[in-house]
């Protein structure tokens, strides 16, 4: 779950990192306030949960408090990048000597956390590891020992500072690593951390992603994700309230399985037959009639859906209780869009037949499902 | 003699007395798998499908043997659940709950490192050695016993190439489900190398997906230690847009990185062969046989 | 630093461990509106940072809200091991099937944090490991890998308990583990845990001491502590706002001394010549004239103390500096009771020569002078 | 050769651009030990008494070869120092600062245990092998070298018997303080051995005091292996109360556990000459001798 640039600064300055003095504003009026109490030149900074955000437009400057109520009702009424823009950070600009990298986050291959460090900062961290690798520092964080403020300095020493300098940044590398740990985040990061002119520093922009798994330890971030204020579309939060994984694609074949891999196999087979799909959708292991109904009309209600393709191979699942739910859904939603399904496994017979006398036809290899599923949306689509 | 489990493999089910631990213990016992006790804490003294169950790993393990144990305790809990394994010395652990917070899951991987054993999973199907063992929740009848390796990050889709795979006439030597988590506990590498050194095992299939770079690391393997048996790797996730989990924690292309098309062709270029489709694993195997 | 029963609860109960509901008064007023908002029958309870407060009548029992009130002005009209009464803790009496203990300290060979559990609780943890040994379950914690749920369940199986007991003990376990930790605490206890008559479990007294060189860490307890709310003496307050370590005792030979050792063999050997110590004071290394003047301000103000012996060993310290201390001191705080002042070290010349001239005479060794200061104290009792 | 350090011994210092940091540096380099480069936050390029400041252990080392570091950094800190020596490779920690939190001191002893290194403090003197190498903060003219081995638990007490071991004509092999705090490094079992071990070593005094049981522990050590030198001791709080602090931390009667009675008794059964005063160690040594 992504956190707003907002969220990530408070936390981060309640673990003593520098941030610019600012605040949150819902309408202009309130951005016209938020400045009065702060010192100009500003930042007004749309809060929306996009990456590049600011070559989008969303981040403006402004040096007087009537034009950051122009500015901030420019945002307002404006979409970033597809998005609404609900709130607006007003904060002080920085003057900016050099722009730093600093972040948290997980290593597949050392299966721990990994602090990564740049004295090149602002772009994107992987553009940098790509452009200037040298200019990278990697810790492999010991997830038993930890990681000390010995390490933040070796590393501040190693990005070229010394004196002073070194051990601001050390408290700063230090109480980043700590919220990043009681927060869950599996990245956190500042992007940049500037270094101003006159030798202090302050996260500029920050960032913080929980660990969705670890949502359940941070009830407060996990209800307002469900209310809806998140990275996540309306659908999106819909599947999860149903323990449903879904994603919204730009294809017009709806698309079910049971199984992550499984569910990417069936739209890589659509793609090859020539296919679009329009979602990822994946039911997760022994699903129950209800929850296959909920799948079906959240690919349903997709007004760009032609075709449905559920594509299940039984072995926790039941088929029949798959079955069942197609029904149910289809019912329920009396949305009839045609359906190619691939039943086996786990009570297959019984499914196949409750499906069969309702007149929905069953196919046994997911290839030629995946081959008439294309052939059909091709028809509609003529 | 496959990897990992085989017909001497004696068990443990960390929470047993629940829905899915219940229900599998059943199908594994019908399998053949020696499960010789359950553990579900507060739940010490009840009998699951004739397995006692105890409060403690401790407690079954003092009336009991085991070296392995497979875990269905809910999330919150599971990180300690694996603890407690190692702690009291088992060697092998089946982690099949899924959604297990990444912190918790790099706490019992490092555990796990210090104590030399192994871990499958999390959020993994398990691991099964067709007629001998199943740890695991995978549907037993479309495996074969014979000469295939299967390493997998995915489950379903393992069970889909499986299927096809028997129906082709090539059986499995062990099959194994890395888990579809960002941190697991064994890589492709750790377990081609195993298989490397199984008699039983004349191929490998690989079954990859989008998100981080283990395959990557798989072909560079393949390729620098001149892998003396035949690979064949069938990737997901062609189609999946970047920055978009796909299901799985772990199946998730971050910018530019972890895309599938780096994956098969690094792994082309180890000289692994690709399959376009699942149904196309066997049919690779079958030029390569002939 | 030893914390009130009342703050040790509230901890607990922060961290989720039960305690019986109650509330602090300060008088018995207050103690009767807090019973009133409570089931009776009533526990008041004393609070003073003394062990074996039950015994010494600190803990009384009331069945109804006005024995509450008499109880409470009794408490708080009397003294409790010679401390006055400033706060009692009223609350709701809890029915008790068994009483438990749980612990967490430090385990000096170990090198670790110990957890120490009794099917036995309800007097002092060491009784019970000198009387039924066998009772005493012991789990040395990895510093690295902590303490987990799992640990609290092998625990409390081996005190007994299965089904729902287990889990709740593992909660209430891990929950003062997580306490201690988060307090620096050197001791954290439930003694007794009580076993409720329908199985539930109370924290029914408890203990928290705070590692008092971790109270940097602490500041709110450190600030009560400097204001003089605590187990200390004003003397010993008045000795740690100095950086001196003191310790008041019952004879009438002022000693001071630096480093711990040289001032407890200081007071074995005036013990050995027939002599009693009136305290133990450490100036520590390099103490300057300023703090041995605050020293000798401590034990001069004792009533008690007839002569002062001081033993300097000059490492870091200078004896010239102690000199100046001594006379500084003398002036200041306008006693004059004699003194026996050993001398030798670092810049021992300069210091003697100072002393000398003020007309005290200074030995050189420490026996001797150990010999004198008794020699002088009997001549000043007769 | 005495034991852990000698004329050998390349030190570096942490924090020694503090006071007691210089001051001792200054005294340490008069002493002839070799302080090869000091280490302070921030204050690197510096030089005190000649030597070198670093703003890290890591660059310190890419510059200078040393083995041992004597830490003089602020309580707050001085466990972060001594990990950060421990994580770059440095195997002999003596740690002056006093005031440690007693879980930042348990956090790195377990560092050290993993990385079999020693650590002397803290709230230790440090230590001193006479004439080849001191590092620590005792006043040098009092010691001389000899074949006394000395372990205490206590600053200027150790002064005080090494001086007088030095006016009766008894030089020391290596005098080591243990630390005054409850959780120290090494405990006198640990340098019981490695003067057992060690040839210019005749016999050993062993200076205790009130708290914990390590006495206790040393006289059943001493007991159980015959411990072939002679052993004197002098155990300091016999007229302490019960329940107080005195001074170290360490020092402090728990219930009945830890009096000074309780070691002079264990101690004397095992064969230790017990001295009742300071002044008596010289004396029973000499009886010994003759």
């Amino acid at each position: 779950m992504k956190l707003f640039e907002y969220e990530a600064k408070k936390i981060l300055a309640n673990y003593g990192v520098p941030t610019p003095n600012g605040g949150l504003a819902e309408n202009s009026k309130e951005a016209c306030e938020i400045a009065s109490r702060l010192k100009p030149p500003f930042m007004v900074k749309a809060q929306v949960l996009v990456a590049g955000r600011g070559k989008a437009g969303g981040i403006l400057s402004a040096v007087s408090v009537s034009e950051v109520e122009e500015k901030a009702e420019k945002l307002f009424s404006s979409k970033i990048k597809g998005l609404p823009v609900r709130k607006v950070w007003i904060e002080e600009k920085i003057n900016i000597k050099r722009e730093l990298y600093f972040g948290v986050t997980t290593d597949r291959l050392h299966k721990t956390y990994v602090a990564v460090a740049s004295s090149v900062g602002g772009m994107e961290i992987e553009e940098v590891a790509e452009k200037a690798p040298e200019k990278i520092i990697k810790f492999y964080i010991n997830p038993q020992r930890g990681f000390h403020s010995f390490h933040a300095r070796q590393i501040a020493k190693k990005m070229g500072y010394k004196d002073g300098q070194l051990t601001k940044l050390e408290r700063i590398f230090l109480g980043l690593y700590k919220a990043g740990m009681d927060y869950d985040a599996e990245l956190i990061e500042m992007n940049p951390l500037v270094e101003t002119m006159d030798g202090e520093f302050k996260a500029a922009d920050a960032r913080i992603i929980i660990d969705d798994n670890a949502l359940f330890r941070h009830q407060n971030f996990k209800k307002r994700m469900l209310e809806g204020e998140s990275e996540l579309t309306p659908q999106e939060v819909e599947a999860i309230k149903n323990g449903l994984a879904y994603v919204k694609l730009n294809g017009n074949i709806g698309v079910i399985g049971n199984g992550a891999g499984l569910v990417m196999a069936t739209l890589d087979t659509i793609k090859y037959y020539g296919g679009e799909p329009a979602d990822f959708l994946d039911v997760g292991g022994g699903a129950s009639s209800e929850k296959i109904a909920a799948a079906l009309k959240i690919v349903l209600l997709d007004p760009n859906v032609k075709t449905l393709f559920i594509n299940i191979l039984g072995g926790i699942t039941r088929c029949d209780e798959v079955a069942r739910g197609i029904l149910k859904a289809r019912e329920k939603v009396g949305v009839i869009k045609p359906m190619v399904i691939r039943l086996v496994g786990t009570n297959e017979e019984e499914g196949k037949q409750i499906l069969t006398k309702a007149g929905i036809h069953v196919l046994e290899s997911m290839e030629e499902a995946a081959k008439k599923a294309v052939q059909l949306t091709k028809q509609r689509e003529v | 003699m496959p990897i990992i489990v085989n017909e001497k493999t004696k068990a443990i089910v960390q929470g047993i007395t629940g829905k899915q631990g219940s229900f599998h213990t059943k199908l594994m016992l019908q399998y053949g798998t020696k499960i010789v006790a359950g553990v579900t804490p507060g739940k010490g003294g009840m009998k699951i499908e004739g397995v006692p169950v105890y409060d403690t790993v401790e407690e079954a393990l003092e009336k009991h043997e085991a070296d392995a144990s497979i875990i269905f305790v809910p999330a919150p809990f599971a990180a300690d659940a694996a603890l407690e394994a190692l702690e009291n010395g088992i060697k092998t652990i089946v982690i099949i709950t899924e959604h297990i917070p990444i912190k918790d899951a790099i706490t019992v991987m490092e555990f796990a490192k210090q104590q030399k054993a192994i871990i499958i999973g999390p959020n993994t199907p398990g691991i099964i050695t067709p007629e001998e063992c199943k740890l695991g929740i995978m549907p037993a009848h479309i495996f074969r016993k014979g000469s295939v390796g299967i390493i997998s990050r995915s489950g379903t889709l393992t069970y889909e190439i499986a299927a096809s795979l028997t129906k082709n006439g090539f059986g499995q030597s062990t099959c194994l489900g890395l888990g579809g988590d960002p941190i697991t506990g064994l890589n492709f590498i750790d377990v081609l190398e195993m298989f490397k050194e199984d008699k039983q095992t004349k191929a490998v299939v690989l079954i990859g997906e989008i998100g981080g770079n283990l395959e990557e690391l798989a072909a560079e393997y393949i390729s620098r230690e001149n892998y003396p048996k035949p690979v064949v790797a069938f990737i997901a996730g062609r189609t999946a847009p970047p920055g978009k989990r796909m299901g799985h924690a772990g199946a998730i292309i971050m910018g530019k990185a972890g895309t599938a098309q780096t994956k098969i062709e690094t792994l082309r270029n180890a000289g692994v062969e690709i399959a376009e489709k699942p149904s196309d694993v066997a049919k690779l195997l079958l030029e390569i046989v002939h």
